[in-house]
């Protein structure tokens, strides 16, 4: 028993009850403040002031939600498949706090270094899909079954650009490790990925296209087809109350980190300053969090876009762009 | 179409009396009143003259037991207003529906059965519009809840 | 047996091991025996996430990361999405002929399932090679791919095109112009 | 057979595989519809799968093998589901032969 | 093949205006009052619920009970009555209640006054969970008629 | 085609689009059949708003229906009391002062503008963009505070009287007004920037329920709706009222008749208004807003007339009735809602379910207009 307390032992184990808790608690208070920020940003852009009454500045809104939240009953309707409808928020919010687990927040800060880290992300991000569907499917509502139908051919239509793009990445950095992909950009901001132009011209396009795709992924607006409040209602979260929406929201929430958190790693030097000066944990959240910014400023900006405009959009303008970046960097690695 | 000629036109309906009227006094260019059983043919005519029903009034005229049904026509082109009135009996109110040739009639003839109980031999489907879908009275009639 | 960090570490492998197993044959026996087809694929995606854990235990992440992004995330969600666009459901069939083709089926089943299973026990395979040539990282399944497996993957890339223009040609064919 | 060592073990894989393939055959005859029949397929592929790539990680030289093998296995069924699928799409479209039951009991 | 990609670039700068455009907002100052903590200016002639006008002197309403205001009211909420004491020059006022729930707002019983003893009052904070609440006693203002 | 037909049979199913549903502003209700995602018929089911509004203008004298003209189109409130005071003013032979004809253009054009401001939001939040509206709402928020100022109300304006208006304006209004003008037009640049020349908004707007000229026609259609399918008929123009043709103003026609059609009709209005808005006060008579003698208890002689105005939403038709006492006989109330929504049926068979919503939004419906 004596070497169960050996010490690497004992602190490895508190590091991964440590990790657990942590990614689960940062999942949460990203959902958590990440609405209250949804609600705060639009009501700067909207001449408002947004909420204020529950904390200083509306600071504990987020926490009064969760309580309403929570002490709400999980209500199933009649005629919905009660253990796809149960298992549906699980699916959805498990893989998105596993993506959580890979990313590298500083030099040092790693849940899990994986050599596959990339890989990873993009396997367990293509479950929510399936969540959501079933979600949707279960519900026994025509609104949900209608955004099921609809959260498929959006999330394969922009899968194939955006694995288009991380091809073409993988290709400049050879590697699907996301600290080595990160270190790469070590110096300043023109080494980044999204300015590494000698790799391929097309890389800020690149990544522009990487957010769109990330913004169709995770179902934000102006792509939110999946949850169009005047088409659908709520989508395929009509049916849902209580913690069983609160799940899907806490996923919504940690996509946008995870996708974000991606963008920040893949594009935008991850924890490495600007200048190349101190790196750290605080650079990549600023660059983090400025895209989660900059996705709820999208999403307040513009109306929805039509279905099969969205579609037109991946096959005719993403997927093209996507292919001709790939190819033009696959001669450029050959050519340099 | 001018005035003149859309008059001469509809003088030529079967038992029709054309009234030329102020429209600053009556807000309609023609007044036209006719016999319930042209109005099929009235409507086509004016379809033809490219004029759009604008509405279809009710009057239940309870003195003279006598329903009457006044047609709305405006022209967008010429801005002419036309009223075409015809009068049914209070007890069997029927006049032949105008919904095949102008499609808006279907929902004011619908409201018109609604208020006054009159029926709209023809009409796609008399189901109450405004009314409960059981409603079985008719409340712009005089001697409705009076 | 003392009881160390690695016999612990060994003990939470094991447990996922039993859970991984679990969920796949659990997964597979509700993608075969449910009766709502999205249950079935639901089973079908579960089996598959179980089977990548099992790929992970035979230390190749690569294939665990492959068969749940191509599986799961690509295979199932087409079917899914099929079955929504053609609104397909299980056909309903007589009490007496479902239970009939159950039993058949299972009994089918089990004259296979029964030889393999005994063949497995009872066969002793030859052993293991001394030393592997490499450790089967994705480095080195890469450079098989391209040169000891080049012909096949190629044909693989030809079949994989001609399915996709096959699918095209096929769900293209049936539309009719107004409908 | 130790429970610690059970991932350790050939056959305890080939078992599972073995399973996996009654099951799809199981599947495949149980069902008639050409979506239970697909996921039957895949099952039975996936057993195949699971045995190539253990023994290409218990008992070839270069474990490799296996899992290019597993590689295009699920390259094929790729194809083979996408084939099927829009195969059934298609049919559908023309014959609209089975029951769309769901979406119309739930009423209005 | 031009426009193709016209369109994206022109696509792509609309939204980046649009984007620029909202982002500029955020640094104005909210348009929003907060109600509870302030309020928006009333103009003077804001039209709440009606109170009676009162003597300069006295404090007795100006209100001599001609039941103009009953009369003119179309949702039949006021009720009023007056007596006329011996020797007194006008009748006064025994009873005024306003129903505030049927009340309308249009203001048509401060207009049909003749004698100038209506007017709106300045109240909008009329928020209750009591229907019994709006049955307003305009002659003891302050105090609920029940 | 005898197999192929039976072969091939739509599987449809029945969606309720309402009576509470985000998309349809109040309680409209539509059938959808839809086929997939889209739409195999359409049937708008209304009258849960009815209140027999007609039934109200026959039991009650004719000053008593006034307030409930500003209950109909409540988003436009003036255009109906114009409505309904122009046609017992032309039954019961009364002139108006024309400085009272000039308030009512002044203030209904404001209602218009008004109006239209806060369709534009609506429609955005159809679209899916939440954040136009609560700019339009800021400035017609500088509206209803105008109106406020005068009549007292912010929504339910009971203004216009038999004769003219109950309340004369002041310099105050007037300046307010030049300045809400002038701060108006330069925010119209902003609007074209943020949302017409957005082009997620071109592309969910541009070619989107497409109506016809004859569609407008065949279902009595008036309004923006018909100005956008190409016909420049506004009942202004065409039936002289008021004292409009003292105005020099354009109706604003485009051709297209879709979704983007409509919108560039109404945010031209806008302009247009603003226009007729300056010129109105440029031009302001003093005199009376009242018409002399004009009785309390109204009692128009033995007649009918009928009074169209052109609302924010198409022509609004009075037709009165008299016999003579102080309660009209008969008062029909044309609301041009109730064609323009007529027309949604035919014009959204086929559609996607989302451009249905952009079609049944650029409609600019306001549901208690059609229930009455």
């Amino acid at each position: 028993m004596m070497t169960l307390l050996h010490n690497d032992f004992v602190l490895e184990m508190i590091r991964l009850v440590l990790y657990a808790v942590g990614l689960i608690a940062f999942a949460a208070f990203n959902a958590a403040y990440l609405s209250l920020l949804e609600r705060k940003i639009p009501s700067w852009f909207q001449l408002r002031y947004g909420p204020k009454e529950v904390g200083w500045w509306g600071l504990l809104q987020p926490v009064a939600d969760g309580i309403k939240l929570l002490t709400k009953q999980l209500l199933v309707q009649r005629g919905a498949d009660v253990v796809l409808f149960k298992l549906a928020p699980a699916m959805v919010v498990i893989p998105a706090i596993m993506c959580l687990a890979t990313i590298p927040f500083s030099e040092t800060l790693v849940p899990r270094n994986i050599n596959l880290g990339l890989l990873v992300i993009f396997s367990f991000s293509a479950i929510h899909v399936i969540g959501t569907m079933l979600g949707g499917w279960a519900s026994y509502n025509k609104y949900a079954s209608i955004a099921a139908a609809r959260v498929v051919a959006q999330n394969i239509a922009y899968e194939i650009p955006l694995l288009l793009i991380l091809v073409s990445l993988v290709m400049i950095t050879h590697s699907f490790n996301l600290h080595t992909i990160v270190d790469q950009q070590a110096g300043g901001f023109w080494r980044w990925n999204v300015l590494r132009l000698s790799a391929s011209p097309l890389m800020p396009v690149a990544f522009i296209i990487y957010f769109i795709c990330m913004l169709a992924e995770s179902n934000r607006a102006p792509f939110d087809m999946v949850e169009a409040e005047s088409e659908l209602i709520a989508g395929a979260f009509t049916e849902y109350s209580g913690m069983g929406f609160g799940l899907f929201f806490i996923a919504e929430y940690a996509n946008i980190v995870v996708g974000c958190a991606l963008g920040t790693i893949l594009f935008l030097g991850g924890w490495h300053c600007p200048f190349g000066l101190l790196p750290g944990l605080h650079w990549f959240l600023i660059k983090m969090y400025f895209l989660c910014f900059t996705v709820i400023w999208v999403r307040w900006s513009f109306p929805r876009t039509q279905f099969y405009g969205l579609l037109n959009l991946s096959w005719k303008v993403l997927i093209p762009i996507a292919l001709a970046n790939l190819m033009i960097t696959a001669i450029m690695l050959k050519l340099f | 179409m001018t005035l003149a000629e859309l008059t001469t036109r509809l003088q030529t309906l079967q038992g029709s009396t054309v009234t030329a009227t102020d429209h600053s006094k009556q807000g309609v260019n023609l007044d036209i009143t006719i016999a319930s059983n042209v109005i099929p043919e009235l409507a086509r005519l004016m379809s033809e003259a490219k004029f759009a029903l604008e509405a279809i009034t009710g009057v239940d005229w309870l003195a003279e037991q006598q329903i009457e049904i006044v047609y709305d026509f405006t022209s967008y082109t010429s801005g002419i207003r036309v009223a075409a009135r015809t009068r049914v009996s209070r007890e069997t109110p029927e006049v032949a529906t105008i919904s095949d040739v102008h499609p808006g009639a279907n929902w004011h003839e619908r409201e018109s059965h609604d208020f006054f109980g009159i029926t709209f031999t023809g009409h796609p489907g008399l189901i109450p519009l405004l009314l409960p879908e059981d409603a079985d009275f008719h409340p712009l009639r005089k001697d409705y809840g009076a | 047996m003392t009881f160390t960090p690695d016999t612990f570490y060994a003990l939470i492998a094991a447990v996922l091991f039993a859970g991984f197993v679990a969920v796949t044959l659990l997964g597979a026996i509700v993608a075969v025996a449910a009766r709502s087809l999205v249950r079935n694929v639901t089973g079908l995606a579960l089996s598959f996430l179980g089977l990548a854990g099992l790929y992970y235990f035979l230390h190749s992440p690569f294939l665990a990361l492959m068969q749940i992004l191509i599986y799961v995330g690509a295979i199932c969600v087409t079917i899914m999405f099929a079955m929504m666009l053609a609104e397909l459901h299980e056909e309903t069939r007589s009490w007496f002929m479902t239970i009939l083709t159950g039993v058949g089926s299972f009994v089918a089943a089990c004259a296979f399932a029964i030889p393999l299973i005994l063949l497995v026990r009872r066969s002793s395979w030859m052993p293991a090679p001394a030393a592997q040539v490499n450790i089967g990282s994705i480095e080195d399944l890469g450079r098989a791919l391209l040169t000891r497996y080049g012909f096949a993957f190629e044909l693989i890339s030809v079949v994989l095109l001609l399915a996709i223009l096959g699918a095209l040609a096929v769900a293209r064919s049936g539309r009719k112009p107004n409908s | 057979m130790n429970f610690i060592h059970l991932s350790e073990q050939l056959n305890v894989y080939l078992m599972i595989g073995a399973l996996l393939f009654a099951i799809g055959i199981f599947g495949f005859l149980k069902h008639r519809t050409l979506v239970g029949m697909l996921i039957s397929g895949e099952l039975i592929l996936a057993g195949a799968s699971l045995n190539f790539m253990a023994f290409g990680h218990f008992r070839a030289a270069d474990p490799i093998t296996g899992q290019a093998f597993t590689l295009f296995i699920i390259g094929i069924a790729a194809a083979e589901a996408a084939i099927a699928l829009s195969i059934m799409i298609a049919v559908y479209r023309n014959y609209r032969s089975i029951e769309t039951r769901d979406l119309k009991e739930m009423e209005g | 093949m031009w426009n193709y990609f016209k369109l994206i670039a022109t696509g792509s700068w609309s939204l980046a205006v649009g984007m620029w455009i909202v982002l500029r907002h955020a640094f104005k100052r909210p348009v929003t009052v907060q109600y509870p903590y302030e309020s928006v200016r009333l103009p003077a002639r804001y039209r709440g619920h009606i109170e009676l006008k009162r003597e300069a002197a006295g404090g007795q309403p100006k209100c001599v009970a001609c039941l103009a205001c009953q009369r003119a009211c179309p949702s039949g909420c006021i009720a009023l009555d007056g007596v006329k004491p011996e020797g007194a020059p006008r009748k006064v006022l025994t009873l005024y209640t306003l129903n505030f729930t049927t009340c309308s707002l249009c203001g048509l019983c401060v207009e049909s006054c003749a004698f100038d003893a209506l007017q709106f009052s300045k109240d909008y904070n009329l928020a209750s969970v009591r229907k019994e609440d709006y049955q307003m006693d305009l002659l003891t203002p302050g105090e609920k008629h029940s | 085609m005898s197999i192929e037909a039976k072969s091939i049979h739509r599987e449809t199913f029945v969606i309720n689009l309402g009576p509470q549903h985000p998309a349809t502003h109040g309680v409209l209700r539509i059938k959808l059949t839809m086929d997939g995602e889209y739409i195999d018929d359409a049937e708008p089911i209304i009258g849960y708003g009815h209140r027999m509004q007609e039934k109200m203008g026959e039991n009650r004298t004719y000053a008593k229906f006034l307030p409930n003209t500003a209950r109909m189109d409540y988003v436009a409130a003036l255009f109906n009391s114009q409505g309904y005071v122009g046609a017992v003013e032309r039954l019961a032979g009364i002139t108006v002062p024309e400085r009272a004809e000039y308030i009512r253009v002044i203030t209904a054009e404001l209602n218009r503008v008004a109006s239209h401001l806060l369709w534009a939001g609506a429609f955005l939040i159809d679209l899916g963009g939440f954040t136009p509206l609560l700019y339009t709402f800021d400035d017609r928020e500088q509206i209803l505070d105008l109106l406020e100022s005068v009549t007292g109300a912010r929504l339910t304006f009971c203004y216009y009287r038999f004769g003219g208006v109950c309340n004369d304006i002041d310099d105050e209004f007037v300046a307010g007004t030049r300045q809400f003008i002038s701060r108006l037009r330069s925010r119209m640049p902003m609007y074209h920037a943020l949302i017409t020349k957005n082009i997620i908004f071109r592309k969910r707007c541009e070619g989107i329920g497409p109506i016809t000229a004859d569609v407008c026609r065949r279902y009595g259609g008036t309004g923006p709706v018909l100005r956008g399918a190409g016909v420049a008929y506004d009942v202004r123009k065409a039936e002289p009222y008021s004292v409009y043709p003292q105005f020099d103003f354009n109706v604003p026609v485009y051709p297209e008749g879709d979704c983007m059609a409509r919108y560039r009709v109404r945010m031209d209005e806008i302009v247009e208004s603003l226009r007729i808005i300056e010129q109105a006060l440029d031009k302001l008579p003093a005199g009376p807003v009242m018409a002399e003698k004009v009785p309390r208890f109204l009692k128009p002689p033995k007649g009918e007339c009928t009074f169209t105005v052109e609302s924010a939403r198409g022509s609004f038709g009075v037709r009165a009735i008299s016999d003579g006492t102080d309660k009209a006989y008969r008062m029909k109330l044309r609301s041009p809602c109730f064609s323009n929504l007529s027309l949604f049926q035919e014009c959204s068979r086929g559609m996607l379910l989302a451009d249905a919503l952009a079609l049944l939004g650029s409609l600019d419906l306001v549901i208690p207009d059609i229930d009455r």
